[in-house]
């Protein structure tokens, strides 16, 4: 497996100028366009000279090349710039939130997934059937909910309805947070033998992590219905109930372990929906993630904290992609190094 | 003084880079090629039927695509009714199209599943600019019935897939034919149809030929319908020709070992004598042997096969064999029938 | 047909449910498979004759249907067993070889371990030790043992099938079904498949239903011959006698357009017209569109299959007029 | 390889019957019919409002927080404003920025995609890295980044959404003609002397519309709950009191949630749901019937 390490590394490499295009081709989409963030912001209510002064103190006034090469230099330092409003390293004020945004990501990706493939695979062996129709209005239906929407009804429903689970922030009041180790609140209270912590970081997660869940599980109900149709046409899916293999291993283990190659695949690109529901499921239970930071910091205006947190979403991706790949390649033997 | 050739090859040649991913190029700069047709040379005389026999992947097919230049010729020379046609380009090319002519294995995949039949034959005529609108027409409709489609009304408005194979290949050649070319390669025209139906296209092309004075490359994997059909024969090994002769002598006095394990393999032959019975499948072409291509499973190998590449020995004015071992095959396989 | 015979299928109908209506794929086929015979079913495509290996397993896709008939197995009816019987029955009792030698196995699975798993499917025992009985089993098909270790795609076409076959009968089944199992090799391969299944036969014991569209092939490794045209069975004899004294038009004129190899005949023949929509077969007998011989009576009536001479059965109402040989 | 006929069952199935069997339609027929009727009713409401709405959705004509009666049908907020008005008004700007953006996106993608799958080279490789970047990006930062750069207009917000679909249009349309060139029938249209335009326009292209038919329906869902992204986060297009479902479930889903004024953020919710979902059914029912992996038997 010599081959498959050196594949790793190769693909790590890769990541690397995959990064610097992605960063650039959003930069340059920025600039591109017509318009400027100061007036933007400040829509003409401050004087011309302040909004020149601001324009310069961002480097906004050199030419594009400049601030490009400007740019790339701070990032290659790691540093993302100063809040214009909290005047603190926009680094620091992002670490603080990205680990909310993970823990809520991995939950609800966990939930999509769970779902997705359980309800996509049982429709595509019973395609045509209640059950088939049924799960996909279910998929159809998932896909078209709003967020805020969906989250606003069961925060009334479950929080102050029935009143059984919080609908906000990611412990109770009188709960202290767990150590910080990972700034996963779980994991932390897990690894600390805090159960407490624990317990109470899961009941904040429920709501915000089945919202984000459930909407993005309609995705992954399709992409496994439909690979999984196609898989169970193959030969040898045929050769295996010839061979007298039970139905259930049939579809739990030949024809989902085929189904997902492609699906993981497609995964590493579906993953901006999952960032993107993020910032939504966020603001909607005042999660102090990336996504709340990203709302705050629109309200004031505050542009290099908002290009900060578009970097750290570039790089989530790439890293994602990178994952997505190897787990691509430890799967599937076919693949050629 | 009148050219008897209507087509001449020579030295022809096409290599295939091997297709590698991006991480495959940044590891190893070396390019693998599949050598598909390797230095073959052959003329087809006019008004011959002229068959291309071997199994998949021997190079039959991409011989043909490469005398219609489909293909762009790695090496070599193809000259058509003495124009050297190997590199010519753009308008000249798209103009000289009209006078060869291909028909493909596959009716099912050829034919433009949203043109109906109608517009398929009539289009070459539209690009060529050939006739008035109503002359066209009838041209077409002329020739549905030249192909054997009655009533030529009926399917002039019929879309592909409402036709069964047999009838779609007769729209390919009727396509093919509307513009009254000179030379026709037919590229296994029939291997994808029904056993009934098989023939009906064949005497249709055979029919057509007289009618209007056509000459083929007939490629096909099938001895039995090659000896229907030829006037002679090439047999083709991996990337190369073996055996070339008339159609008694390849058949009747084969003498490249290759070509007797063919002809004795058909199946259903009540008169079976004996098999000569080879090992292994056909190798991919992409590390080819020094010696002779077949070495790896000719029963009747000596030690310089390994080493030497045969060359033609010539044994009527019409009859070659690249083997080193006609002597004791001769003396094995005296005749076939 | 006698009680003698391992399988026996009875009145088989198939149905398929199009949304262009009702298919009938398979009509009312009887047939009976001894112990370590080869009868090939042979017919062009839309004939029903790869329905029929679904159907003989129960695994017909989800709008097919058996409508009617037996199917016989050592005396039990396969039609009546339940789901997990089936289970037990397939691979064990019968077996199938799938056309696709590419597409047959799991792609993402090492050779040893679908046999393995098949292995342990049906019996009690640890993994090693069905693993070394697949080890054997490869050895003793003339195939490198190691190959076990192989991913699908390592392997070459030929080598592909011959471990599908390998598969098919690691359980000892008594028959085998092979659909078209040499269509997308080469000739010689395909000899090379041929002999071996002709092996399993000699050795094993195994009886097989060959299923293919090529008479010739047929020839070479059946005992008898089973000619389908449009889900019916239009013709049954010992193979010398179908190829001999073929009595059914569509068998005669599917024998004249092989095209066979020889230096001093130059015509190919063929059978007029084109297999029918199976969804509205044509009324009476179904080749009667194509038919040479048809009379007003085959545009009308649907012939009975007879036995015309001993053991060779027929569908055709000038069956008796040997003279349109 | 040469192989022979693939004769699988399915293939089989469709050969007995000469013609391309599909399952029964009726359902795809149904989520078509469904999509289609909501998609209608919708664009009906958004258009036919100054005829339909009840009273004027900007100015108070009601009590506040009254919840919903026969008076109001969907209540009134905080200012007396009749929310069932602002709900039949507040459909324009999402529908109109829906389906100007994806009209824009297809465009611009579907020629590129179609130029760069069908000469390849640098141009296609730099141009699919390119669109790649932009299509693994989250779409919403993306808006979110050019709405809270260059200023939230309703041109704006529509260019910024545009340019997140692009991407999928361009990825859709590059993919399929890639296929689609390796295709017979475009070897055969070589053949017999067919111009690159030909081929593009007569061969290519209409076998890419039941593709980019799909992605269409399905681009405008998006678009509109992008749009609704956007108006959520406080950068949407619209200034108050001009009615936009999003802003309002924005404004007062917080007191909808403590103070129980549920219809305060229901209904706005629920119609942006409701017009994604006539989009998607319509684009679902779509993909079953064309979509060539899903086809046969």
């Amino acid at each position: 497996m010599g081959s498959l390490k050196k594949y790793i590394v190769l693909r790590i490499l890769t990541a690397i100028p995959m990064f610097f295009i992605l960063i650039t081709v959003i930069f340059f989409f920025l600039r591109i366009l017509p318009g400027d963030p100061i007036s933007a912001m400040y829509g003409g209510k401050l004087p011309a000279e302040y909004e020149a002064y601001l324009r310069h103190k961002l480097g906004l006034d050199l030419p594009y090349h400049i601030q490009y090469i400007n740019y790339l230099r701070s990032l290659f330092m790691g540093d993302l710039g100063t809040s214009i409003y909290t005047k603190r390293p926009i680094s620091r004020e992002i670490m603080e939130n990205l680990p909310a945004t993970l823990e809520l990501t991995i939950y609800g990706l966990a939930i999509a997934l769970f779902v997705g493939i359980t309800l996509g695979s049982s429709a595509a062996h019973r395609r045509g059937s209640k059950i088939d129709r049924l799960i996909r209005v279910y998929s159809v239906l998932t896909y078209a909910l709003f967020i805020p929407w969906f989250g606003t009804l069961l925060q009334f429903i479950f929080g102050v309805y029935l009143h059984i689970l919080p609908i906000g922030n990611r412990l109770d009041p009188t709960v202290d947070a767990p150590i910080r180790i990972t700034g996963l609140y779980t994991i932390d209270a897990l690894l600390t033998g805090n159960f407490l912590a624990f317990f109470s970081a899961l009941r904040h997660l429920i709501l915000p992590s089945l919202v984000l869940g459930i909407v993005l599980s309609g995705i992954f109900v399709r992409m496994t219905r439909e690979n999984m149709i196609v898989i169970l046409r193959k030969d040898f899916i045929s050769f295996a109930k010839a061979r007298g293999i039970s139905n259930d291993k049939i579809i739990w283990k030949h024809a989902l372990k085929n189904t997902l190659i492609p699906i993981i695949t497609i995964f590493g690109l579906q993953f901006a929906l999952l960032l993107a529901g993020a910032i939504l499921t966020e603001t909607t239970f005042s999660w102090p993630g990336l996504g709340s930071y990203l709302k705050l910091r629109i309200e004031y205006r505050d542009y290099p904290a908002i290009q900060g947190v578009i970097v750290v979403y570039a790089i989530l991706v790439i890293i994602v992609s990178l994952i997505v790949d190897m787990i691509y390649a430890m799967i599937d033997p076919r693949i050629r190094y | 003084m009148m050219n008897t050739k209507i087509v001449e090859v020579e030295n022809l040649r096409k290599l295939f880079p091997v297709q590698k991913s991006f991480l495959d190029r940044l590891l190893s700069k070396k390019i693998e090629y599949v050598h598909a047709v390797d230095d073959i040379s052959f003329n087809i005389k006019i008004g011959e039927v002229f068959c291309l026999v071997g199994e998949s992947g021997c190079g039959k097919s991409t011989t043909g695509y490469l005398i219609v230049r489909l293909l762009e010729p790695t090496d070599g020379k193809i000259i058509f009714r003495g124009i050297d046609i190997t590199h010519i380009k753009g308008e000249e090319l798209r103009k000289l199209r009209k006078e060869f002519q291909i028909i493909f294995q596959d009716p099912y995949a050829s034919l433009n599943p949203r043109m109906k039949i109608g517009d398929i034959i009539r289009h070459p005529l539209d690009i060529h600019m050939i006739g008035t609108r109503e002359e066209r027409r009838e041209k077409v409709l002329s020739m549905l019935k030249d192909v054997g489609l009655y009533p030529p009304e009926q399917f002039y408005d019929k879309y592909p897939h409402q036709l069964s194979g047999g009838q779609r290949q007769r729209v390919a050649i009727a396509r093919v034919l509307v513009l009254q070319p000179k030379f026709l390669v037919a590229d296994e025209p029939t291997s994808m149809l029904d056993v009934s139906v098989q023939a009906n296209i064949v005497n249709l092309m055979m029919d057509l030929k007289r009618r209007f004075n056509l000459t083929y490359l007939y490629i096909t994997h099938d001895f039995g319908i090659a000896s229907k059909i030829c006037d002679r024969i090439a047999v083709m090994y991996l990337g190369k020709i073996v055996e070339i002769g008339k159609r008694e002598e390849v058949l009747g006095e084969p003498r490249h070992p290759y070509t007797i394990a063919l002809l004795t393999s058909i199946p259903g032959r009540k008169i079976a004598g004996k098999k000569l019975k080879i090992r292994g499948e056909v190798p991919n072409a992409i590390n080819i042997p020094i010696g002779c291509r077949f070495y790896a499973r000719c029963p009747y190998k000596k030690d310089i096969c390994q080493e030497l590449e045969p060359k033609f020995t010539k044994l009527s004015e019409t009859h070659y064999v690249a083997c080193h071992n006609i002597e004791m095959i001769k003396k094995d396989w005296p005749t076939l029938f | 047909m006698t009680n003698q015979e391992l399988l026996s299928i009875k009145n088989l109908s198939v149905v398929y449910n199009t949304t262009r209506g009702r298919l009938i794929a398979i009509d009312n086929f009887s047939l009976g498979l001894s112990e370590g015979e080869i009868i090939s079913v042979v017919g062009e495509s839309g004939s029903g004759k790869s329905t029929l290996g679904y159907a003989i397993l129960r695994i017909l896709p989800p709008n097919g249907k058996i409508v009617n008939g037996e199917i016989h197995f050592n005396g039990i009816n396969i039609i009546q067993l339940s789901e997990k019987e089936l289970r037990e029955l397939r691979g064990k009792k019968i077996s199938m070889i799938f056309q696709d030698p590419m597409t047959s196995l799991d792609p993402l699975m090492r050779i040893g371990d679908q046999i393995v798993e098949t292995i342990l499917e049906h019996e009690k025992m640890d993994k090693e030790e069905a693993w070394n009985i697949g080890a054997n089993l490869l050895e003793s098909l003339r195939i490198d043992s190691e190959r076990m270790y192989d991913f699908p795609h390592q392997l070459s076409g030929g080598m592909r099938q011959r471990i599908v076959i390998a598969l098919a009968i690691v359980l000892n089944p008594k028959v085998v079904i092979a659909d078209e199992p040499t269509t997308g090799l080469d000739v010689i391969v395909q000899y090379q498949i041929l002999d071996l299944l002709k092996r399993l036969r000699d050795e094993r014991k195994i009886s097989i239903i060959f299923i293919t569209h090529d008479l010739g092939l047929a020839y070479d490794i059946s005992d008898r011959i089973a000619v389908m045209y449009a889900g019916k069975l239009v013709e049954l004899a010992e193979k010398n006698k179908l190829f001999d004294r073929p009595l059914h038009p569509y068998t005669q004129g599917l024998l004249k357009s092989i095209p066979e190899l020889s230096i001093d005949s130059k015509n190919l023949v063929s059978i007029p017209g084109y297999p029918p929509d199976m969804v509205t077969p044509p009324r009476g007998c179904r080749f009667h569109p194509r038919c040479p011989i048809a009379m007003s009576l085959c545009r009308q009536k649907e012939p009975k299959l007879i036995e015309v001479e001993k053991n060779h059965y027929v569908r055709c109402f000038r069956s008796g007029e040997v003279a349109f040989k | 390889m040469n192989s022979g006929k693939k004769l699988s069952l399915h293939g089989m199935l469709q050969a007995i019957s000469r013609v391309k069997i599909r399952r029964p339609i009726t359902e795809e027929e149904w989520f078509i019919t469904i999509g289609g009727s909501i998609i209608f009713l919708i664009f009906m409401m958004a258009l036919l409002a100054p005829f339909i709405s009840p009273y004027d959705p900007t100015i108070k004509t009601g009590a506040s927080y009254q919840p919903p009666s026969w008076e109001h049908l969907m209540g009134t907020d905080k200012f007396g404003r009749d929310m069932f008005s602002r709900i039949i008004w507040g459909g324009r700007i999402p529908l109109v920025i829906g389906l100007v953006a994806t009209i824009f996106s297809f465009a611009i993608g579907v020629p590129l995609g179609l130029l760069s799958g069908y000469f390849g080279g640098n141009f296609d490789r730099i141009l699919s890295l390119v669109m790649d970047s932009i299509y693994s990006f989250p779409g919403l930062v993306l808006a979110i980044a050019l709405a809270a750069l260059l200023g939230s207009s309703v041109v704006n917000i529509t260019v910024a959404i545009a340019v997140i679909y692009v991407p999928t249009f361009f990825r859709v349309v590059r993919g399929q003609v890639l296929s689609i060139k390796e295709e017979l029938y475009v070897t055969a249209a070589i053949s017999i002397g067919a111009k690159r335009r030909t081929i593009i326009a007569r061969y290519i292209f209409p076998n890419t519309i039941p593709s980019i038919a799909i992605v269409f329906s399905l681009s405008i869902a998006d678009a509109i709950l992008t749009e609704a992204g956007l108006s959520f986060l406080g950068l949407g297009p619209v200034v108050p009191p001009v009615p936009d479902w999003a802003y309002d479930l924005q404004k007062w889903y917080g007191l909808a949630v403590s103070q129980g004024y549920w219809w305060l953020a229901f209904w706005p919710g629920f119609f942006i749901m409701l017009t994604v979902l006539g989009y998607s059914l319509f684009g679902e029912g779509l993909n079953e019937i064309l979509n060539p992996m899903l086809r046969e038997v």
